[in-house]
């Protein structure tokens, strides 16, 4: 049995589960793979299955720890009070409004390189502020997805560029420049493009109208505590290492979420837990679905078959190959693009400036986050802003996406112009 | 009849001529002077090898990675050692331009003070590929001679650009036979 | 931070049971169950 | 009722996930086990990692050290295995080491586990076997094909962000990584610990020249390599020169200095020892690498990997034949010879003598398993 014909079952089977059947996509994913690991003769490969869904455990506790934060944000009343202090200070200024709000997503994902953090923390505050300047639920949500995406690739932290860097013995310095140049003009457009022509200006009254409560003086300045602790966790762990403890980015939401209970409205963790991985749930049992597919895939071979395959398009074409593989197979996620795709793209085109090169993949690889059925950043941000169905929010992505791919894959081309440039 | 012996005696006379031009060519290999200065064309290792090499010829010479022209002062021969490495173009803090731009420096001041340049291709095939060749056809053609490593010089191109530019060469089968014509090279 | 992460697992893997009983639909319990094998695998120390 | 019905169901689920961990336990289970090695008669002693370090003491990163000769006084030689348990000719070239040599003048130390922890498991969404049979006179003994990393029962969780004990910067996962941890810290994670333990050895042992043992991807531009520190930049340049004589072809790579953690740099840099990496190509631990297998993992053949040859991917040759694993033993084998032989010339005070060492020719013509003890040998 080839490969490919292992593949294409494989995906059928979870075509017919997923659609036909209406089974949720985790569990589609889970039977399309045990079907694949029965037909490429290896039986039921239980330990690989299980194998397959630890590539994303600790991706998993990011997810439900975070989730767990924003539930805290919310019910303990510190995201209303943020959400009233930032419409206070920005309801008659648009764009400060726009490039605000888009520092603050990108923020969390800079400094730990995950979009699920930017999403889930700084993306849940503003997204009532922008819903309630006039954006539409599913603008806010693209906007967040795509500040959490570009937040992802910007600097300090880069991992895909780290990942990718790891496997060609590249050291990670000297990114920030070339990174910047990528991010800066993405971050701005998309704002913009998404943002300038519905919010609204508006008066004082209005403002005052949909002013949400302020908790701030009931509980004062202790109700910033568990943001403050957050965000200077995360910030420490990569600006300041060996000062402050890294105590990774679960433990540092669960400390958020405990502070939590005493520094606002009073709380019960257990039950917010319960909503918190209710909510999750759903991406939770598609990661694991999602390892075990690609265990099974690599087991059987088809994984390098696909590598093979982009990787031997003639030159033109690999250029073309890059636009559409690393985006598509970042629906694995955009860290596994990065490595598995990323570090031969960067071989195959060894002849140009590495870092360059792997800035512009990282650009490209990040737009992975935004690819069904894994889509961490758009299927967050559909639930920050409270859209039941995550499709609608990636339908306005696509534009910034599209743009995000063009300036990545330029970038890519005229490397050998920047790099004089630089 | 006649046409023909006159066509073949032609063809044997000018065969004759062009062997005999040669080997004219080949007896007279320049001879380079001693002290002499290695650096690295693209920080391919291969440098390290070709100070092994000179140490066993028992040559005056000075191994420097990133020579610049203020190493050359008492130099009379320059050595540059073809091949890049990405990991070593890194490790220097160089990139592919600037190495180019400090050869190129180097190369100048060679040619202000007289100075003759041997080029060496040590690396053989796994010192090939875009990034090598880019040095190879820029920094070859300086080359007053050139040993290279017969696996380096499968598709020909650096025998090609010596036979261009008559510059004389010689092919080696391994790194370590270069020690024969890296030492008849010198006086 | 071992045994942090140790009692953070232990933490979520008890709530994930707890939701299992909770929930009343029959796949979302399914993906209840293939998530917390993990969960178990790594609170025992086995994988 | 209903609800007791759909307790039930809960209750059934629960029970089915204990039941599918329960029966994938007894393979990651499996993993824990050590395959026994069989020190040839040379062994003069037979000490744990932990014995320079107590800080390894009961922990999953102490591992066998060999240590052969040191009567007569010579050079002292450190090989190091299984620094990445997932490049198998690394850690089977320091077992052929380990059950066939006798150092007369000089000491060589082999360490075959170096990372012990990463043979207890295997990297996630790697696809890859539990490990390989290699066919010796007397029977198939049984090898771990491991992770390049740490085990994370052993070490978790990871950092977000990984600086290392020279202050790099690297993704998260690598402070699981052997060889990004040197020099190690004594009160750093367990593979930190590792290096540094690695590092005592060397200080302790007064070790003259250290090799560190290693495959890569066909697709990585380091391979078929021997990887020098400046100050075996001497000896790796004669040996390149002597292994091309014998027909083998090596690239040379000098360490670079801005990559740091590594062995080649900081073995160097911190023990001023002669610090030498060669690097074979590894088919299974690649990107390319097709349906897993154990002609794969031995023979070294993979279809991606000849198509890729074919387009110029590849910084091997590579074709249908493949890299087998005695090929790249061979290599290896041959590699440390010359180094020593090298290391000889270069410093006729320091003589290091060993006998019974297989030739490469030798594993090349008649496969691996005639040079490592049959199963049953006590």
């Amino acid at each position: 049995m080839s490969e490919a014909a292992i593949f294409l079952f494989m995906i059928a089977t979870f075509a017919l589960l997923a659609m036909v059947l209406k089974l949720p996509i985790g569990v589609s994913l889970v039977f399309s793979a045990l079907a694949g690991s029965l037909l490429g003769g290896e039986g039921a490969a239980l330990h690989h299955l299980v194998e397959g869904s630890f590539g994303y455990f600790d991706t998993i506790l990011i997810i439900v720890t975070a989730m767990i934060f924003m539930k805290v944000l919310q019910e303990s009343g510190i995201l209303d009070t943020v959400t009233a202090l930032l419409l206070k200070s920005f309801y008659r200024r648009k764009v400060a409004l726009l490039l605000t709000v888009m520092a603050l997503v990108m923020f969390p994902g800079m400094i730990t390189g995950s979009s699920t953090t930017a999403v889930l923390s700084t993306g849940a505050l503003v997204a009532p502020v922008l819903m309630k300047m006039g954006l539409s639920r599913v603008k806010t949500g693209a906007l967040i997805a795509m500040g959490a995406i570009l937040g992802m690739i910007a600097p300090p932290v880069n991992i895909l560029v780290m990942i990718m860097g790891g496997g060609v013995d590249m050291p990670y310095v000297g990114f920030t420049f070339p990174l910047l140049i990528i991010v800066i003009p993405l971050a701005v457009s998309t704002s913009l493009w998404l943002g300038y022509k519905n919010i609204k200006i508006i008066e004082y009254n209005q403002m005052k109208e949909v002013l949400p409560e302020s908790f701030f003086k009931n509980y004062g300045f202790r109700l910033y505590l568990p943001l403050i602790i957050v965000i200077g966790l995360l910030l420490g762990q990569s600006l300041m290492p060996g000062i402050i403890p890294d105590i990774g980015i679960p433990a540092i939401f669960l400390l958020g979420s405990f502070l939590g209970i005493f520094c606002g409205k009073p709380l019960n963790i257990l039950k917010t837990t319960q909503k918190a991985i209710e909510e999750s749930m759903p991406i939770l049992c598609i990661l694991v679905g999602v390892g075990m597919f690609i265990q099974i895939m690599t087991l059987t071979g088809a994984r390098g078959w696909i590598v093979t395959s982009f990787l031997s398009f003639p030159p033109l074409l690999l250029y073309l190959g890059i636009a559409t593989s690393m985006p598509l197979f970042g629906a694995v996620s955009a860290f596994g693009s990065a490595s598995i795709l990323g570090v031969p793209f960067i071989l195959a085109m060894i002849d140009k400036n590495a870092i360059l090169t792997s800035s512009a993949l990282s650009a490209v690889a990040g737009l992975g986050d935004l690819m069904p059925p894994t889509a961490l950043a758009g299927i967050f941000a559909a639930q920050v802003v409270g859209e039941a169905n995550y499709f609608r929010v990636l339908r306005f992505c696509l534009m910034p996406a599209l743009f995000e791919l063009v300036i990545g894959m330029a970038v890519l081309l005229f490397a050998p112009l920047l790099d004089k440039l630089i | 009849m006649i046409k023909n012996i006159f066509k073949i005696l032609f063809l044997l006379a000018f065969f004759i001529f062009t062997v005999s031009a040669r080997e004219k060519k080949e007896t007279a290999l320049p001879v380079f002077e001693q002290p002499l200065l290695i650096t690295s064309a693209g920080q391919g290792a291969e440098v390290y090898l070709a100070s092994v090499l000179a140490k066993r010829a028992g040559l005056n010479s000075s191994l420097s990675k990133i020579a610049a022209p203020k190493d050359m002062k008492n130099i009379k021969t320059l050595v540059l050692v073809l091949g890049a490495s990405l990991k070593g173009l890194g490790s220097a803090g160089l990139d592919k331009a600037k190495e180019k731009e400090r050869i190129n420096l180097l190369v100048a001041e060679a040619q202000k003070k007289n100075i003759p340049i041997l080029c060496l291709h040590l690396g053989g095939e796994a010192r090939r590929g875009k990034l090598s060749d880019e040095f190879i056809t820029f920094f070859l053609p300086f080359a007053k001679m050139a040993i290279v490593v017969k696996s380096g010089n499968k598709d020909r191109l650096l025998s090609r650009i010596c036979e261009e530019r008559n510059i004389p060469w010689k092919e080696v089968e391994k790194a370590a036979d270069a020690l024969k014509p890296f030492k008849e090279a010198f006086k | 931070m071992f045994i942090v992460y140790h009692l953070i697992v232990f933490y979520l893997a008890s709530h994930f049971i707890w939701y299992l009983f909770r929930e009343n639909e029959f796949w979302k319990r399914v993906s209840v169950a293939l998530v917390l094998i993990m969960f178990f695998l790594r609170l025992f120390l086995i994988k | 009722m209903k609800c007791l019905k759909d307790r039930l169901i809960s209750g059934l689920l629960l029970l089915l996930s204990l039941a599918l961990c329960f029966f994938s336990t007894q393979k990651f289970r499996e993993q824990h086990k050590k395959e026994t090695l069989f020190p040839s008669e040379g062994l003069a002693s037979r000490e744990m990692l932990s014995s320079y370090f107590p800080g390894l003491i009961d922990t999953p990163g102490d591992t066998e050290v060999y240590i052969y000769g040191g009567q007569n006084p010579g050079g002292n030689i450190l090989i190091l295995g299984g620094a990445h348990p997932n490049e198998p000719a690394g850690y089977v070239t320091a077992v052929i080491l380990i059950e066939n040599i006798q150092v007369s003048q000089g000491k060589i130390i082999v360490i075959p586990r170096a990372n012990n922890s990463g043979f207890t498991h295997s990297e996630p969404q790697e696809g890859n076997l539990r490990g390989y049979s290699l066919e010796t006179p007397g029977g198939k003994r049984f090898f771990r094909f491991g992770s390049r990393l740490t085990n994370p029962i052993h070490q978790w969780p990871d950092p977000t962000l990984y600086i290392n004990p020279s202050g790099q910067k690297l993704s998260g996962q690598e402070s699981r990584n052997l060889n990004r941890c040197y020099p190690g810290k004594p009160k750093g994670h367990l593979t930190e610990k590792i290096a540094f333990a690695i590092m005592e050895i060397i200080k302790k042992e007064k070790i003259d020249l250290a090799i560190d043992l290693h495959e890569a991807a066909p697709e990585y531009p380091v391979v078929n390599a021997i990887v020098f520190h400046e100050n075996s930049a001497e000896l790796a340049s004669y040996s390149l020169m002597e292994l091309q004589q014998i027909g083998f072809e090596f690239r040379l790579e000098l360490s670079p200095n801005n990559l740091r953690g590594l062995s080649h740099r900081e073995w160097g840099d911190h023990a001023q020892v002669m610090a030498i990496l060669l690097e074979t190509a590894n088919p299974s631990q690649g990107r390319l690498k097709g349906k897993s297998s154990l002609s794969l993992i031995i023979e070294g053949k993979d279809r991606n990997y000849s198509k890729a040859a074919k387009f110029g991917l590849l910084f091997v040759p590579f074709d249908s034949e493949g890299i087998p694993v005695k090929l790249r033993v061979a290599r290896h084998l041959a590699a440390i010879k010359i180094l020593l032989s090298s290391f000889n010339e270069l410093n006729p005070e320091k003589r290091i003598e060993v006998n019974h060492m297989p030739s490469s020719s030798q594993v090349k013509l008649k496969g691996i398993g005639q040079f490592l003890c049959p199963p049953y040998r006590k």
